[in-house]
């Protein structure tokens, strides 16, 4: 620990109003050898602008077949606390809610196991412990589900399910996002621990439709609240907002995808039957206007990252559903179930279900789940000519 | 070993999440009502009892050591019943019902080196990937770019002077584990060089059908070469995606002198107005400059500077470009047009202009 | 032969169009300022010199007997000096000087079957090909089902109440000679039943790898039957799109059972407002049912009416369609949505609904 | 020519407002045999729900590819004076203008030569003569000739190239449409009259973005007027409208797709620099508004019909070329034919052109006829990742 290593690139990032990741190595490696070659390694990186990791390998904690990513450093020598350098991902909690007291606990387990390096959060949503050996893995393990804590998904398998806030604080949750997430978590606890699929699938909840956990760009199954009924609305808030300033029809109005709204000065119309539930209306009066009472959620499924056949937005599968009680959940989990099968069945080793759709076609998809087809699933019908007709012969 | 073994936990899933709810939002559950923005970084949510919810955000380089979140633990015990939480672009947030505490909590996150802000219209925490830190995919570092831009921009993160919400996503390889592909800005480590395939090893440790069937444009060909079964790259057909060294160590593709990031813009994920979408090419390539990739740092400056000015209340990155039009996004930018902004995979057809919607000027 | 052999003449091209135009088009020629619509079918254009071109519009069927042609040309004697043109929606126009002439013209028009209109927001001709009357192709008649459909909506071309421009086509077979692929409503010809495969003929006929190549699905596959070479098709791949025959009439399509026809909605070439468009799929067969295709002509008057109800002023049908969504449309016209509808060709995936915008009711 | 033939169910199409086609063919078949067995044989077809014409076979006219269509009936015996029924497709003069004496000239050819029934005109824009039998074809072509036209295009040619009507009559023609397509007819004679392209070739042209020929849907070389400066405007006449009951705000600026307009009730705004030439305003209040001065055209490449890899728009090639004289053609025709030159080398057979730069890539294209790549292009700049760099080794 004694010798200072030299990183006199990094350091020209402890400058700055932004908060430094590099003083965050440096903190860490006062006191961790592994974090200390971590900061040599990447300023040696920093100096021949490559990295210096191995191409990872499978390593893990009994039983499960996931949650940790294997990481070996290419100059071992150089940098010997780093030749294995494993990060373990922890499931979060839903809503990323922590107490000072269960941070600190965690922050034991992994002063005594790794680097004392974590991120705050993952990509997926899990919380991500940076870096330890693999003889640390299935103590580190068995120190957090003593905490009541687990690992969460890696490889071909369930990813850590993760939401926005939803009702614990927002006021437009059209369900609670957090509760489902929690559920499907649980549900879904060996699908995650246990890869067995063709590839990986991400559940992601959000509360409405500003989709502030970003699913609909990166979840296999998107569930995303809305609501069916009239936009609440409370004319004299209206009358506020355009007397401290705001321009309702140029702003909010004139953005109106639904073309439903009408302004007159001192009267704001909506059109309910044409409003799409965009929010934004409401993002812009949020004391005047609020989602209707009808409240649920639309499934959307098959977004992802491009590889191989380019990015996707996940779509629609099923327009509305309400998701009040566990009995709903049940719902949602028996078309998940036989879409899961199916796939598992038909699809291709590395191939996301939105692939999988593409391959087969939604309608022949929709089909072979046992759905009908409808037009919210659809941006516009066809436009070539091309139909497979169907008719008895 | 012990005489009573002890059992084993596992498949408990996370810890349930009420455990580290405040009291206020116990009992609030689903029933705010709407919220206000204070000033930047601060808001406040009221629900239906009147009752009030105060949130701080505070700025993360969500590469955190353990010694820093000991800090906001500490903070949180000051000054929010030890009460906080993460956000899904990985700042961190005070969750607090005294509102005369928020002026001291904010001091405390400024001395430790954690400015306030994210909220509103306003640029909010990169979100980002592993880089040179942890991956062995990275065609760039990914925390040494976002720290370099977030220095840069911190004024817009602090303060709440932008035409809408800004969102820009980091991800050092195509794999984009940041999911940069519908941001306002989207960075994106890129490789520029066919893979070097390590003909020794390759036979050893990589199945060659699933190596071939990996590659998107079908250019990787079994071969054998002195007697060994390996593959080659059909030169012309790579575009350098790396898949086929996700499934295949011995299928190199970083490389110091080629490698760098491009940059993507006028994404979105909400809803909000017009549907969500992907960024599209602004910038193919920019070198990879450490420690501070001012190139990058410098186009992502113009792209939001352009922007602010022109853009109108509400107008997301592609939305004004929506309304203005490409060949104007390019002109205001200065950013040059290329080859390489043409699509050329599978739907390029669809990005044509089949339109005589032009601004001709 | 006669002793000076008369010199064939080609290639002389069209004659030159100066030799048609009205002397108040020759002076004004460039130099027009604007127009009005003085009542349904009959405009003027008022150039920078004050001239005035009054232009009458008839209907026609297109498909015209040369003793109608030249009763056109005896009222353009009568009433516009010789002078008529045709349009690219092969309406008759009469070009005029004289404003007192109108009235006694549409008269004359009127008494040979030849009702006026077709100008402003109105319907106009449908654009038609060749169907029984000429071509090999022919999935469906195209004169008669015009016919029956303009008969129907005769009122919305000799009136001018409609939200705007209502442009309808139709082809008779997937080549789609009307261009209908734009249109506000389309009417498409559709075969669906396996080509019919002469295998006596076909060898003699057709060349097999230029038949194989020209199926875009990659259907048929070269065979040997009774020794000889010729071709199958692979029942699950084939679409019925009849490319085949195009290039071997060994490969007949045409069924007088499953012929028929189908209707697509919302395209527009106009780049008024939004840009072009192609037509969707709205109902994706209709039987042949001659000599008035009852089930066409109800199904292309609902649509109109419906989209004459709920449209604003100049939403063209896909304009309508945007704002009010395809669920709604569906809805509105009571027409069922069918897997038939959801695309499953070469960009499908770009046609799913990736938002979450919807009407919800 | 005596007995009457039975037409029941072409009888009732006899009815009706709208102008019968079957009238035409019956007055045509009082006078004429091919007439009468056409209609014989149109019957027979209602009465079956299928077409009787064989597979067409190449007739023509010596030196010339193209022109003619051969249609042949597969009930020869029934309707013997249609066993052939060959159309002739004739160049129609520019615009579509015609004078009562040339159309008598046209009849009285047809009368002698053919069915004595025409389409006015076919879809490409050709009159279209309806029926007439091999060894006619020669007379009729000599006698087209002697009176000044020429026969239209088939066949994997140039077709005959047509235009709206432009600056004979519309204030709104940003260029002279006829004047270019006659000059663009005679130019390619020799390409129009024997077929020698690897598909059929189509120019159309617009005077102005309302494309009135449909060029953008169905030619591959769609030439659309347009113009670069500002939108010339008479503010009194704007009022006028307003005064009229044109709902301005809602009607005109709120359908405005560069959202560049604003009107104060008095005074109409415009920030040109926005305006994408949309032509919606100056459509709505043609008086008060019209396009700039500085007018030229739009030059789009690509669009067709389905087969064989689905329908095409034609899009931008160039987006603004000045076209005021001969000498401004001749560059477009500099351009025209290096793209010809390039896709009769490299285009396979029955491939068009549009479906061409779509396998040989859109930036390739235009790089491979030596022009440069613009935004103006592209709707939008690639979405995926998938980039071929090319670096210096
Ligand atoms: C740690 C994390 C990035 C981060 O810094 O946050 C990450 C890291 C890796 N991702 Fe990822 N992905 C992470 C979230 C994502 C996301 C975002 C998300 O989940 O919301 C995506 C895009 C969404 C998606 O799923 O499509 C993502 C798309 C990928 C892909 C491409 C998948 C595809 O279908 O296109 C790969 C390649 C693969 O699976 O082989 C990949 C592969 C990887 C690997 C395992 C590298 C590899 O080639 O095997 C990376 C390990 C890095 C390391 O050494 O730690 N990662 N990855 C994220 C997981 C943390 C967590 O559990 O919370
Ligand atoms: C805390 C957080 C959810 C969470 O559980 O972690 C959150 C919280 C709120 N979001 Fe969000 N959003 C959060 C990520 C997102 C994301 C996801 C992302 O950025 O990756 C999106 C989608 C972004 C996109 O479209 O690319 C998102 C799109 C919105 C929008 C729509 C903005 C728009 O005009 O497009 C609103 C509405 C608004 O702000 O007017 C919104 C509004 C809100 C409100 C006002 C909702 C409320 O009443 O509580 C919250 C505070 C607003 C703010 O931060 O300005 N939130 N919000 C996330 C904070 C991330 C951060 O640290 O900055
Ligand atoms: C005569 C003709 C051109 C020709 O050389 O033959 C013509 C003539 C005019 N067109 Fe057109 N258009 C003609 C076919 C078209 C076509 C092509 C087609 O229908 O296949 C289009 C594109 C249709 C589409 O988008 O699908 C067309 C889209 C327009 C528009 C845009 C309408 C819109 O809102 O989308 C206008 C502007 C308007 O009417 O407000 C227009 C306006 C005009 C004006 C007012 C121009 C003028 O000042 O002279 C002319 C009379 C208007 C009218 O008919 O209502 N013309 N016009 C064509 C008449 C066909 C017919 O018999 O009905
Ligand atoms: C006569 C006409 C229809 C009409 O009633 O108006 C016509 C008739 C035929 N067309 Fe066409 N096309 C006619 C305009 C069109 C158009 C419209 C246009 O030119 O604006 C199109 C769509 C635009 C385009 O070019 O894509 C068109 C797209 C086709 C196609 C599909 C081409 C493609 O690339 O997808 C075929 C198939 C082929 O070429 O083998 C075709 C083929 C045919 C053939 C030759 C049948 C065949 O399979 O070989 C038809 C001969 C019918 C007959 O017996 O008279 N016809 N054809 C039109 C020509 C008249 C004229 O010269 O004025
Ligand atoms: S997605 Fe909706 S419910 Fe969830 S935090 Fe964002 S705004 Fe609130
Ligand atoms: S939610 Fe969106 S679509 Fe609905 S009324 Fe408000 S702005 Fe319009
Ligand atoms: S984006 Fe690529 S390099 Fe970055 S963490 Fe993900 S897989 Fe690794
Ligand atoms: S980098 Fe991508 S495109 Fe190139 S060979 Fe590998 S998988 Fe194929
Ligand atoms: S659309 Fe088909 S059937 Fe009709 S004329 Fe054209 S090729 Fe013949
Ligand atoms: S009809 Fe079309 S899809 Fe079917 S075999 Fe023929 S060319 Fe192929
Ligand atoms: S395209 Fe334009 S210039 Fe030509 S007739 Fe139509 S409106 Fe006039
Ligand atoms: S021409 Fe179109 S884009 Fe231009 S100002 Fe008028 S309506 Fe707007």
């Amino acid at each position: 620990m004694s010798e200072e290593v030299k990183t006199p690139k990094l350091d020209d990032l402890e400058k700055g109003p932004w908060p430094s990741f590099v003083s965050e190595i440096k903190t860490a490696a006062k006191t961790n050898k592994m974090a200390k070659d971590l900061l040599g390694q990447l300023e040696q990186s920093y100096e021949d602008k490559i990295g210096h990791w191995k191409h990872g390998g499978i390593v893990g904690v009994l039983g499960y077949g996931g949650g940790v990513i294997g990481r070996y450093s290419d100059l071992p020598d150089k940098f010997p606390n780093v030749s294995h350098f494993h990060t373990v991902r922890v499931n979060q909690p839903a809503g990323w809610y922590y107490t000072s007291d269960i941070l600190r606990k965690l922050c034991d387990i992994w002063e005594r196991h790794g680097s004392g390096l974590t991120n705050m959060h993952g990509s997926t949503g899990d919380m991500v412990l940076l870096g330890t050996t693999t003889d640390q893995l299935e103590s580190t393990f068995q120190e957090l589900t003593a905490i009541g804590f687990d690992l969460g998904g890696s490889g071909s398998a369930v990813r850590t399910p993760s939401c926005c806030c939803g009702q614990s604080r927002c006021e437009w949750a059209c369900y609670d996002t957090m509760k489902l997430t929690y559920d499907i978590t649980q549900h879904y606890q060996d699908e995650l621990h246990r890869p067995a699929f063709p590839y990986k699938w991400k559940f992601k909840m959000s509360g409405c439709p500003n989709d502030c956990v970003a699913s609909i760009a990166r979840a296999d199954i998107s569930i995303i609240g809305t609501w069916r009924d009239d936009i609440q609305l409370v004319q004299d808030e209206v009358r506020n907002y355009s007397k401290a300033g705001l321009d309702i029809n140029r702003d909010v109005v004139n953005n109106c995808p639904g073309k439903c709204m009408d302004w007159d000065g001192n009267n704001l119309a909506i059109e309910n039957e044409y409003c799409v539930k965009c929010m934004h209306c409401i993002n812009a009066m949020p004391k005047a206007l609020s989602p209707g009472k009808d409240r649920g959620a639309a499934i959307l499924i098959g977004s992802k990252a491009p590889i191989m056949q380019g990015a996707q937005l996940s779509s629609v599968l099923i327009p509305f559903v309400k998701l009040d009680d566990e009995e709903s959940y049940k719902d949602l989990y028996e078309v998940f179930d036989a879409i899961i099968d199916l796939w598992c069945e038909e699809g291709k080793s590395r191939e996301r279900i939105g692939e999988f759709i593409r391959r087969v076609g939604l309608a022949n998809f929709v089909e072979a789940i046992g759905l009908e087809p409808t037009p919210e699933m659809v941006g516009a019908p066809r436009d070539n000519p091309y139909i497979f007709y169907q008719i008895e012969k | 070993m012990s005489e009573t073994v002890k059992k084993r936990i596992t498949d408990i899933g996370p810890p349930h999440y009420e455990k580290f709810l405040p009291p206020v939002i116990k009992a609030n559950y689903g029933k705010w009502k709407y919220h206000e923005i204070l000033q930047p970084g601060v808001m406040v949510h009221v629900s239906e009892t009147n009752a009030k919810l105060f949130t701080v955000r505070a700025a993360s380089p969500r590469l955190l050591s353990i010694d820093k979140i000991r800090k906001f633990a500490d903070i949180a015990d000051k000054f929010s019943d030890g009460f906080l939480r993460f956000t899904s672009r990985n700042n961190v947030e005070f969750l607090m019902t005294d509102e005369t505490k928020i002026p001291p909590l904010i001091e405390d996150l400024r001395s430790i080196g954690h400015p306030v802000g994210g909220i509103g219209p306003a640029i909010s925490n990169i979100v980002h990937t592993q880089g040179w830190v942890h991956c062995h995919s990275a065609a760039t570092d990914a925390s040494g770019v976002v720290k370099a831009i977030m220095d840069e921009l911190i004024d817009d993160f602090t303060s709440m002077s932008l035409p809408g919400k800004l969102r820009i996503a980091f991800a050092c390889c195509l794999n984009m584990c940041g999911a940069v592909h519908c941001s306002d800005i989207a960075l994106l480590g890129v490789h520029r060089k066919l893979p070097e395939i390590n003909h020794d090893m390759l036979p050893k440790t990589c199945e060659i059908p699933t190596l071939s069937a990996s590659c998107p444009t079908a250019a990787i060909r079994p071969v054998t070469i002195d007697g060994k079964q390996t593959v080659e790259v059909l030169e012309e057909k790579c575009m350098f995606c790396a898949n086929c060294f996700t499934v295949c160590p011995s299928m190199k593709l970083n490389n110091s002198e080629f490698d760098g990031l491009s940059i993507w813009v006028g994404g979105k994920v909400s809803n909000a107005r017009t549907e969500p979408r992907f960024s599209k090419l602004a910038i193919p390539y920019l070198p990879n400059n450490p420690p501070r990739w001012p190139e990058a740092v410098e186009a992502v400056k113009n792209i939001v500077d352009v922007w602010k000015k022109n853009a109108r209340n509400f107008e997301r990155m592609g939305e004004w470009i929506d309304r203005i039009g490409w060949p104007k996004f390019f002109k205001l930018t200065d950013i040059p047009f290329q080859k390489e902004h043409i699509d050329d995979f599978k739907h390029a057809g669809l990005t044509y202009k089949t339109s005589t919607h032009l601004t001709q000027s």
